[in-house]
């Protein structure tokens, strides 16, 4: 079975799909071992032990948020940690989907297809060098993940970590505990500076001399840190959201239209991203 | 061992189970799910002579029980699939049916002349009936003239067999069918998706880029077995059920209703085995109701 | 307060929440869950001339997120109505639509000409799409001209204004929404059910005792949504949105596509508050949009 | 808002509705006490107290099974037993509803109607008589609550209780542990008699002679309590079951041919019944 697929591999371009295809797993009872709640924000560590052993900072699995047919497709959730045999992810309850899953409660199981994706570029050159990881609310979540890497890499990172307010920076003491170095914002200044983690970003920079920049959240954030990396001529990585029938590249419908070499493509968040370097993407307020 | 092979005529399956158009790639990308070769067969994304973009995203969103989608038929042509897709896939022993497209009848015609020169391809599955066209929402299969036009027309030159895919987006469906089949279609697949949309009452626009889009999941289920069940009762040439499948249950009911063989799509989605899943439980039905070959269940319903 | 108030023309409501004919009784069944003098309206059972006895049983199959009915209309004729139920519910202060059916045209004229000589009744439904019918799924509401004729013949004696009830199961909804207005139509519903059907594999029979029903609840507003859209830009007169409607949201998005009320049908059974619900979620847009009267969302879909 | 309904009230035909429904009510978080569950069947106990106090055997509520769109409608159930402010439902997990039903647990709520439909009938006159009452599988469930209201009526209640195998007679125990004088059969003779309750009834009337039969179970059961019960001229009730759009006289779904006064007519279950006497019903093979 595998031999015509193996042929495939030779043929890149619009073959991707199956290079990525052959590392995913479907875990229909992943066991959930670990829940956590903090308001709207959900945390959840199940067993998946294929997937944990080949998840890679900024890839993402696909999670059925219950057995009947509304809400019917999966959800994209982007891995946020990695022990052993045993995957979080940490989301915002934001609709239908997502709440449900927040009802999941320990033993548990979650139906999930993973690791899917690209993620961040991790080189041996950030070594011993300073990086910035920039996170919105819920774009927390692959950071965490991300950190532990680059950590382990032997690069120095540090954190931004934004919310609305408090209750939107829940995850700031998992990474004090852990000793992370972690800058935090809010916009209504009810803990850490008052603004938003884009201004942070901005004043810090005058001090801080990153080589590259990671960032997650709202569209809006991550546009003002392009601009900011820009400016700075920091290298920048985005991770990007759009909405996914399959999560694997078989459905066209995660597109997104994106600066390949010359020429602007619609292309698959899900299969080509969702991590991609700020050249290659196209802003919003741009795109006219 | 249950037989569950179904003869379409022109083309047997080793069983009745196929891949929807535009659900399942290439076939390739679900390779890590479920063995192609194990799969009645599988019908790959829509066709066009040349390249197309596509429409601007949002292309899906997601309604109750159900998934509107206006990808826009985003596609590689005829050349790159030849040069590209085909020869990689001509070593799985399942059959390849390509679903051809076109923004007029000639270009459907172009496709099946192109195709018809590559080797690999079991048949064509004619794709009249799509809602996510320059047409805005009309296509040929929305008419018995413009249906039997188009099927004419490619049954001119086509050297392989021709499955038309119909819309349900008709006042009778039966109409459609017959001029599909005095056309000189060889089968009819019924059906593609409705034509819908979904609003975003914050922003008072429309949640699909595209404006409309086509609904696909087991929402509309209902409808196009009925579609089935009513076609079964005024053709001869056999008939792949489409819509809002994702169980043996549900494929059966289509073969109850009259459909030789049965499409998977949103499905796919939802669970990447489906496929699989239900290939088993047709299985597992026969052998309970010592069904020894499934066609024997095929339009069966007793009303 | 927000203004919730809209205007057909030839009637105001309070509001535009209406109930959807068969899903609400004769209004009172309701009174546990819902004061019913806050509607905007209701709409009661279909009635035509004479008593009918409705079909067999089963008369319903839930499907995903839908329901399939055929009840045949089972329903006491105008005379018993008019005798006994219509005295009781002219206290309520809110409009009395009543859902007027027919086998044929002259049927539904006969229906209104008797409801004329009655008090209490704000305007009539007709009833020209209903699935379950001896016209075995064939409906007035299939084709442009029949519509014409009905609508036409009841407007030449009818003394309250017409809302011509329209079906989904039609290939071009504009050409049929287009023909009641010309035939006279004050406004326009849509739409009636979906014709569909349901099998148990097991038995290899119809769910249904009548084989066909059709399908109504969430699973289909995306497919009328879209209609209500499509008729919005070919007609003057006003737009009833009916179709899976179960929340505020889903009212809305049918005024933002261009509907002047709703009816809420199946979402009653799921939740006999429904209608009291979807009023106060109006309400909330309303204030939190700084919209001051309701009648600005309707048709103002950004396309 | 009373006063228009009230006037109705007058007119009995067409409106016994109005009559029902101004006694239901819904309770859309109606708190869970208390689960038990054998195999498929799940007992549940929650806080309902108006439903509690007006409560009759015999009627039943409708109930949400999940608070998507899928699966849509309510479905019904009989009222298991009620005691102070709660109300017990036992079910069988027969599909989709009744198997998310059995997922809930205890402080998770239900979204209920009741009590609905009308029950059976319970008069003086059966003080110190002898009645019988026969469920089979899940039938036994409105039973429980009409064997504790004959009790306090001062009739003599035997209960026959039939399943298919020993799994199927869960409640055997409760009924025993408050002294009730009960009969059990199993198809399989897997535990009491072997073979089906009819068959038990049938040979037991030989020396029992009770006054009225309330009978609950599998169609063809009735059936056969119906043709035994006629044969002894022994007056029988039967609690139907239909498929309901919902449950309150509103939707016309669920009618069943009966025979009313002289004539037969499409009579709806959910309001007039869903109990029964036995000389309105026309059992299946009649029918023809
Ligand atoms: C690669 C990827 C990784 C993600 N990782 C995380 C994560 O780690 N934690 C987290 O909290 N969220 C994450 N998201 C976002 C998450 O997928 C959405 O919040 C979720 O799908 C919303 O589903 P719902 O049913 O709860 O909301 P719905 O009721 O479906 O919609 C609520 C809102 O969410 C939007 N939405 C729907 N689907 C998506 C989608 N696929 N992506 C983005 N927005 C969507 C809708 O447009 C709507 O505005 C990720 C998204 C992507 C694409
Ligand atoms: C008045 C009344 C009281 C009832 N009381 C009880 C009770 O106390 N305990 C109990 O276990 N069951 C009871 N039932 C039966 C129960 O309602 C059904 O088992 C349930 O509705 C099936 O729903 P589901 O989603 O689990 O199954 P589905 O997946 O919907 O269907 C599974 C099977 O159940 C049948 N079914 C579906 N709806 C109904 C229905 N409304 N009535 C009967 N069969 C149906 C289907 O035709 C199918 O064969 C009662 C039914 C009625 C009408
Ligand atoms: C994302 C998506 C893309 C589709 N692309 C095509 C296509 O290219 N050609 C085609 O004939 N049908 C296309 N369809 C329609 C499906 O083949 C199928 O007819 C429809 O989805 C109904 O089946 P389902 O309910 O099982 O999904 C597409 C459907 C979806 C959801
Ligand atoms: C049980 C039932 C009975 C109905 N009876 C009628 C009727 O008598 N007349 C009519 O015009 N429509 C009837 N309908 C259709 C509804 O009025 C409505 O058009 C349809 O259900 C779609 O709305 P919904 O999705 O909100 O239910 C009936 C629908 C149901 C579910
Ligand atoms: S989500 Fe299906 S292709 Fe990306
Ligand atoms: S269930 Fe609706 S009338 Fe009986």
């Amino acid at each position: 079975m595998l031999t015509p697929l193996l042929k495939l591999l030779r043929y890149s371009d619009i073959f991707v799909v199956a290079k990525i295809a052959i590392r995913m797993h479907k875990e229909p009872k992943a066991l959930i071992i670990l829940k956590r709640t903090w308001g709207d924000y959900c945390l959840l560590g199940f067993r998946a032990e294929r997937i944990a052993t080949e998840a890679q900072p900024g890839q993402f699995i696909m999670v059925r948020s219950g057995d009947n047919l509304h809400p019917l497709l999966r959800r994209p959730i982007s891995i946020h940690s990695v022990q052993d045999d045993t995957v979080e992810i940490f989301f915002q309850q934001a609709g239908i989907g997502t709440r449900l899953l927040g009802q999941k409660e320990k033993d548990d199981t979650l139906d999930i297809i993973g690791p899917l994706g690209k993620g961040f570029h991790l080189e041996n050159s950030l070594q011993e060098k300073s990086v910035a990881l920039i996170g919105g609310g819920r774009g927390i979540a692959p950071l965490y993940f991300l950190a532990h890497k680059l950590r382990n890499l032997g690069a120095l990172p540090r954190i931004y970590y934004g919310g609305r307010t408090i209750n939107d920076i829940p995850l700031r003491k998992k990474f004090e505990e852990e000793d992370f170095e972690i800058l935090l914002t809010t916009d209504d200044g009810s803990f850490g500076s008052k603004g938003q983690v884009t201004d942070l970003l901005h004043v810090s920079l005058q001090d801080f001399s990153p080589i590259r920049i990671f960032a997650c959240g709202p569209e809006a954030m991550m546009q003002k840190v392009s601009r900011i990396a820009r400016e700075k001529n920091i290298a920048a990585e985005f991770s990007l959201e759009a909405i996914m029938g399959c999560g694997f590249g078989a459905c066209w419908g995660c597109v997104r239209k994106l600066k390949n070499d010359t020429q602007e493509e619609w292309s698959k968040i899900c299969e080509e991203g969702p991590v991609f370097p700020g050249e290659k993407i196209i802003w919003q307020e741009e795109e006219q | 061992m249950t037989d569950l092979s179904v003869d379409l005529g022109f083309l047997r399956l080793k069983n009745p189970v196929l891949t929807a158009s535009g659900t399942f790639g290439y076939g390739v990308e679900f390779t890590p799910f479920v063995d192609l070769n194990e799969l009645g067969g599988f019908v790959v994304k829509g066709l066009y002579f040349h390249p197309r973009p596509g429409n601007p995203p949002p292309r899906l969103v997601e309604t109750a029980s159900g998934l509107i989608n206006a990808i826009g038929l985003q596609g590689i042509g005829v050349k790159r699939f030849s040069e590209e897709i085909l020869p990689r896939l001509k070593d799985y022993d399942t059959a390849l049916i390509v679903n051809v497209c076109g923004d007029e009848d000639e270009e459907y015609a172009a496709v099946t002349e192109y195709l018809d020169k590559q080797d690999g391809i079991a048949a064509y599955e004619l794709n009249i009936s799509c809602p996510n066209t320059k047409r805005d929402g009309r296509c040929p299969a929305l008419s018995p003239d413009t249906t039997h036009a188009v099927v004419s027309l490619v049954k001119k030159t086509s050297k392989r067999p021709v499955i038309t895919k119909l819309s349900p987006n008709v006042t009778d469906i039966t109409e459609i069918a017959l001029a599909a089949q005095e056309g000189g279609s060889d089968g009819l697949a019924l059906a593609n998706t409705f034509l819908a949309m979904a609003i975003d009452v914050e922003t008072r626009t429309p949640k699909l880029a595209n404006v409309f889009g086509g609904l696909s999941g087991p929402a509309i289920k209902p409808l196009t077995l009925r579609m089935v069940y009513q076609v079964a009762q005024s053709v001869q040439i056999p008939i792949v059920g489409i819509g809002g499948i994702v169980s043996g249950n549900d494929a059966l009911e289509y073969m109850i209703a009259g459909a030789s063989a049965i499409e998977v799509g949103t499905a796919n989605f939802v669970d990447p085995e489906s496929t699989k899943n239900i290939i088993r439980d047709l299985e597992a039905y026969c052998r309970k109701n010592g069904i020894q070959r499934i066609e024997q269940i095929i339009g069966t319903l007793k009303v």
